[in-house]
């Protein structure tokens, strides 16, 4: 099977790691990805209006894509995959959206959510499977106590998104442990680190940031890896003086781990 | 053809301000049969019956219809007026024109057409009646109680005392239920134990009750006043009977790191166990999914040591079948899983506990002989926080749509309780709302606030994490419009209560109604909350809402003195609406037989004169006892023979006809 | 000129004694509303709904007929209810044979509890019919005027 | 103050039940931006209830609302407290065509480092 693949923009430029290392650690698991010829932006937020159609058309043309490959589409960035998903659960579900989209886009037939949008850590969860993984890792990060930082839009709203517990989220802690470090489970892994507001209000961000560090090293963490763009500008880049940690894509430990960085 | 009188009720402005009484009247009056029609303000008042009675006499009818609310509802009240009077009670039709048309439609037009439509179906019936006489079945003067908790115990200590023997199927090994696990009752404060194990030890002495704990009922067939239950009494692998509950096996048990169910895992307990120190019966039981000779057979080390040998790992299920006249709900509740809540931080920090194991905590029963302590460490706790509503009040997947009801009172009760006996101790505790509607309850909650000095803060919790040392409780403070950070060392979670597990089953088996929540539903939410609608079940305490204490035990008296007023009965009228055969069209073919879930059915040879042709045919023939009048027969049969009487083929599409008249 | 008459289709229900016709009184007791077009016929069991009786009002003129019974398993008879699905299956097809459109019968499921349930599922039933118009095919040529 | 046309806009746009909140104050219990909001999440729904939809659009708490969904996923009502913010958000662009970052202000708030996920998104949300 070959699995589509959505980058999106910041990880073409801005996070290039994020993107690398999974292509290489896809390789190096034996997984096929290719990347869609065509794709769009997909909007970098999620427009939660109910009568925002035109924004909601990038991600619906990148969705159509996948759809007319018929292959599942990969994404990598916590911020595409939330704004994808979501879309795509309103064309299937909501159907003034649906037929307004589909009015505007003129597919060859109209889209209606058929397309399967998994994100890169189910795909080693779901498809490779973390006991595989583990035994393919040839370099493991023994003695790394990391962090998961799941950020705000990975997870929620859960009713869409559902591929783990919004509160107690197993998937990057059972990530880490395959590629032999040990996960630190800290309470604030899944609050937002105000990215979005990062451009317009440093101040809030910082305070969010702190926050998270704080309760991190608290329970011991060394280092966190997240899959979010954002975080990973806004947690390394806006924390107050003296509170900063290491932080890095999970894709780039993944890498480490197979020994293909 | 019959004489008909059809009676048209306002019911107040119940129907009339919907329905034009004055044309349905007149429409009634053209249908064929109809030698009367009249309006009345309120047909089951007095007057309003002996309105119907005096034109039953005064007109000679033989067939009466009552436009008005639900057959549900007073359909019996006119059968019996009519009774009265000389009139087959079967002779009497209700149309529903309130629930089914006055109560939901608005346009006054519509609802009138309606109403004459309801009408002329049930004129059409009534014209097709035959006068039914009913038949008596005998009453099992024995009665089951499933669930041996507060609720079950009193529902079966009252009947007891009554002089009905019955049976109490319990299935823990010990009975008590969950208010065996709560150390002291509001609003008085007394402990639990103390009401509670003198009722335990009156149900076992008790020569009219039997006590079948470890058991529960597997199924049950028949129907109201001669029920059979089929109960699975499971292998203890101790005998009962010779077992003195000497405890010397539990010392000795090498196998010790089994969960302690009675404190909801606070501690560990041995394979062979007896369940908490006043269980009833006093008797020991082997956990087999633990037992080292049970699973790996080696060890017997109790067996080598009791006294008494009562112990056997030899020991199989039992089945008991048992007839029951009489059948009583009373299989509880449980608090919820608080896992899906985990901002709440449940499953991660071992602080955040339940009301229920803050019951434990708390009793000196429990694990830790009643001082209050941290579970994770066991130190002594400077600050408490509770959360209430946690999965009450909730409509999305996580939790409960409906009110708890006895968490604001239990809140108050653990506050307090720890102001009283650590008055280092701050508590607080999050509320949406304090309810506290019962005599004595607002008091005892402004006591807690006013003399024991608990903060009670109007608000709900985000998040519950662990730091410093700490759990710092994130909330809302309404009143004062902020976010607050309470710095805890225990926090307590108010569980919303479902019914327990097994009620759906139970409520299956029973063909008693249960509801979205599974609560078993009442026959009347007002005027028979203890019965089920079916008849001969009835409901005894959480299993049909969120109670408390006294209020359970007020249902579980109800529910007691329904089964006696049924059980002191020699015989019960049955239904005559039962299936008949027509020997002319029998074809003895088996079909009706097949289907029949009560074995109503059998067969005889009888000598048939078929228009001049005697010869000896296999007839189906009904049994009225047995038979509870579904009617599958009626359909299942091919050449018409089976009907049902009070539903015939012939009334059924009389009324499609009615209605499909345009 | 002809006047334009809104199209009021001819619905029977039958429903069971123990959950349905109960849920179509709490539905009545919560003032639930739904159309007036649904008139109510009460059998102890949908198992008793002989699938004559669904002819028959087809025959008469409904538009359509709908059986409501307790859900799966919870039968006040223990079977009655799967037997009527059954039946409704099979006549499914008799009635698709017959030019009757498919969504002119159904099997629904209320208990007595579900008065919100009955509402909506009478709405939506009413809604449905509405949309096919009016059955023209079992009507009883001799009787019409 | 009392508008219930926008009111009605509100809910259309954001597809959310204000009316079924209880008023437990969950939202604001769990808000990471609750310090920086002069009108807190609870309040957002109670007055989109009470029809005072002005008052929410003149404050600017709708630009410290960080969309991060967790007053959504731990409703217990299902309310969905950060879609009203945002349909208020929306109204407000809507009327007045921007309502804070402007194209000059970029060049100030813009480094090496910032993803330009994080400038479409300011962008969306500032500007229309």
């Amino acid at each position: 099977m070959i699995y589509s693949y959505y980058p999106g923009c910041t990880l073409k430029t801005k996070a290039k790691e994020l993107d690398i290392y999974a292509r290489r650690s896809l390789e190096a698991l034996g997984i096929q990805m290719e990347e869609l010829a065509d794709w769009q932006c997909c909007g970098g937020v999620y427009p939660m209006a109910k009568d925002e159609i035109a924004t909601k058309l990038s991600s619906v043309r990148t969705l159509n894509q996948a759809k007319e490959l018929g292959r599942p589409l990969i994404t990598l960035c916590s911020a595409c995959h939330h704004v994808l998903t979501l879309v795509n659960h309103d064309m299937k579900n909501d159907s003034n959206i649906r037929n307004k989209a589909n009015d505007y886009s003129k597919f060859d037939t109209p889209y209606k959510g058929e397309t399967e949008v998994i994100h890169f850590l189910q795909l080693l969860r779901d498809v490779v499977g973390f006991d595989n993984l583990k035994a393919k890792v040839t370099n493991p990060l023994k003695g790394r106590k990391i962090g998961a930082y799941y950020g705000c839009l990975l997870l929620r709203p859960s009713a869409k998104l559902a591929f783990d517990s919004p509160e107690n989220p197993t998937i990057m802690e059972d990530f880490i442990k395959a590629i032999g470090a040990t996960p630190v489970v800290y309470p604030f892994r899944n609050e937002c680190c105000g990215g979005y507001i990062a451009v317009t209000d440093k101040g809030q961000a910082t305070k969010n940031v702190d926050r998270i560090i704080d309760s991190a090293k608290y329970k011991g963490c060394d280092e966190l890896v997240t899959a979010c763009p954002l975080c990973m500008y806004n947690v390394s880049g806006n924390a107050s003086e003296g509170k900063d940690i290491s932080i890095k894509y999970f894709t780039e430990l993944l890498a480490e781990a197979l020994g293909v960085k | 053809m019959l004489k008909i009188g059809v009676f048209v009720c306002w019911c107040g402005s119940n129907i009339a301000a919907t329905v034009d009484i004055d044309q349905v009247v007149a429409a009634a009056k053209l249908q064929p049969g109809v030698v009367m029609a009249t309006g009345y303000q309120y047909m089951c008042s007095e007057n309003g019956q002996s309105l119907m009675r005096k034109a039953v006499e005064e007109y000679k009818l033989d067939g009466v219809v009552i436009c008005a609310c639900s057959p549900r509802m007073h359909e019996a009240t006119f059968r019996k007026n009519a009774q009265r009077v000389g009139l087959n009670p079967f002779m009497v039709e209700i149309a529903n024109i309130r629930e089914h048309c006055s109560w939901i439609h608005k346009d006054k037009e519509q609802g009138t057409i309606k109403a004459i439509a309801l009408a002329n179906a049930a004129i059409a019936k009534v014209s097709l009646n035959a006068p039914l006489i009913s038949g008596e079945s005998s009453v099992t003067k024995r009665a089951l109680v499933i669930g041996g908790g507060i609720a079950g115990l009193q529902t079966a200590l009252d009947i007891a005392e009554a002089g009905f023997e019955v049976d109490v199927v319990e299935r823990q090994a010990t009975i008590g239920g969950n208010m065996a696990k709560i150390d002291k009752t509001f609003p008085t404060l007394d402990c639990a134990a103390c009401i509670l194990t003198p009722k335990m030890v009156d149900a076992a002495s008790h020569e009219n009750i039997e006590l079948i704990t470890y058991s529960e009922v597997e199924s049950v067939k028949g129907f109201v006043g001669s029920f059979k239950a089929t109960i699975r009494k499971k292998a203890r692998y101790v005998n009962e009977k010779t077992c003195t509950g000497c405890g010397l096996c539990m010392s000795k048990c090498p196998s010790k790191k089994s969960k302690n169910e009675f404190n909801l895992g606070l501690d560990n307990r041995t394979s062979i166990f007896i369940p908490f120190a006043q269980a009833i019966p006093n008797v020991a039981v082997i956990d087999p999914q633990s037992c080292i000779k049970l699973t790996r057979d080696k060890c017997g080390l109790c067996q080598s040591v009791c006294e008494v040998k009562a112990i056997d790992f030899t020991m199989q299920d039992e089945i008991i079948e048992r007839e029951y006249g009489a059948i009583v709900v009373a299989t509880g509740f449980k608090p919820i899983e608080v896992d899906a809540f985990d901002e709440l931080g449940y499953t991660q920090n071992k602080d955040v506990i339940t009301s229920l194991e803050l019951e434990r905590l708390m009793n000196a029963a429990g694990p830790t002989g009643g001082k209050l302590v941290k579970v994770s460490d066991g130190s002594h706790p400077t600050d408490i926080t509770f959360i209430q509503c946690v999965g009450s009040r909730d409509c999305t997947s996580r939790g409960k749509e409906y009110c708890s009801k006895i968490c604001c009172m239990y809140t108050c009760k653990h506050a307090m309780l720890i102001r009283d006996k650590y008055p280092d101790i701050n508590v607080n505790v999050f509320y949406i709302d304090v309810r506290t509607p019962g005599k004595n309850y607002d008091e005892f909650y402004r006591r807690a606030v006013e003399d024991f000095g608990v903060n009670y803060i109007k608000g709900q919790v985000g998040k519950v994490y662990a730091e410093d040392g700490k759990l710092i409780v994130q909330g809302s403070d309404l009143i004062t419009n902020e976010q607050i950070f309470i710095k805890s060392d225990m926090v307590v979670l108010a569980s919303a209560i479902e019914p327990d597990p097994s009620a759906k089953k139970v409520a299956s088996m029973l063909t008693a109604s249960i509801d979205t929540n599974n609560f078993l539903t009442e026959a009347h939410a007002k005027l028979r909350p203890v019965e089920s609608p079916t008849a001969g079940i009835f409901l005894s305490g959480v299993c049909q809402g969120p109670k408390d204490i006294p209020e359970t035990v007020a249902q579980a008296g109800a529910a007691a003195s329904k089964v006696i007023g049924l059980l002191v009965k020699n015989k019960l009228v049955t239904s005559p609406c039962i299936a008949t055969t027509d020997e002319l069209l029998c074809s003895g073919c088996s079909n009706c037989f097949n289907i029949c879930p009560y074995g109503a059915i059998g067969y005889e040879d009888k000598l048939i004169n078929d228009h001049g042709i005697r010869e000896t045919r296999r007839i189906a023939v009904v049994n009225p006892a047995l038979c509870q009048g579904c009617g599958a027969c009626s359909v299942a049969c091919p050449s018409g023979a089976m009907d049902l009487l009070g539903y015939t083929n012939k009334q059924i599409m009389a009324e499609v006809d009615a209605i499909c008249k345009r | 000129m002809q006047e334009v008459k809104e199209f009021k289709p001819n619905i029977v229900a039958f429903c069971c004694n123990w959950c349905s016709y109960a849920g179509a009184d709490l539905a009545g007791s919560s003032r639930l509303s739904y159309p007036a077009d649904v008139k109510i016929i009460r059998v102890p069991c949908s198992g008793r709904v002989n699938p004559m009786f669904i002819l028959k009002a087809f025959e008469k003129g409904a538009d359509g007929v709908i059986i409501c019974g307790c859900h799966p398993g919870d039968c006040h008879y223990n079977t009655g209810n799967f037997y009527a699905r059954r039946r409704m299956t099979l006549l499914y097809s008799m009635l698709d044979y017959m030019g009757i459109e498919k969504g002119r019968t159904r099997v629904e499921w209320v208990s007595a509890a579900e008065g919100a349930k009955f509402s909506n599922v009478m709405n939506k039933f009413c809604g449905d019919i509405k949309e096919l118009g009016e059955c023209v095919k079992l009507g009883d040529i001799r009787c019409k005027d | 103050m009392h508008n219930n046309n926008l009111k009605d806009e509100v809910i259309r746009i954001s597809g959310a039940s204000p009316i079924k909140c209880m008023k437990c104050g969950k939202c604001s219990a769990t808000c990471p931006s609750f310090n920086d909001m002069e009108i807190a999440p609870h309040m957002f729904v109670d007055m989109v209830v009470k029809g005072r939809i002005e008052e929410l659009m003149a404050s600017n708490a709708t630009a410290h609302c960080l969309s991060c969904f967790a007053c959504v996923e731990r409703c217990p009502r299902g309310v969905e407290p950060a879609n009203i913010i945002e349909a208020i958000r929306v109204i407000k662009l809507r009327k007045s065509g921007s309502v804070q970052l402007t194209p000059a202000q970029i060049a100030s708030v813009i480094d090496t480092e910032i993803p330009q996920q994080a400038l479409v998104s300011a962008f969306r949300k500032f500007r229309k």
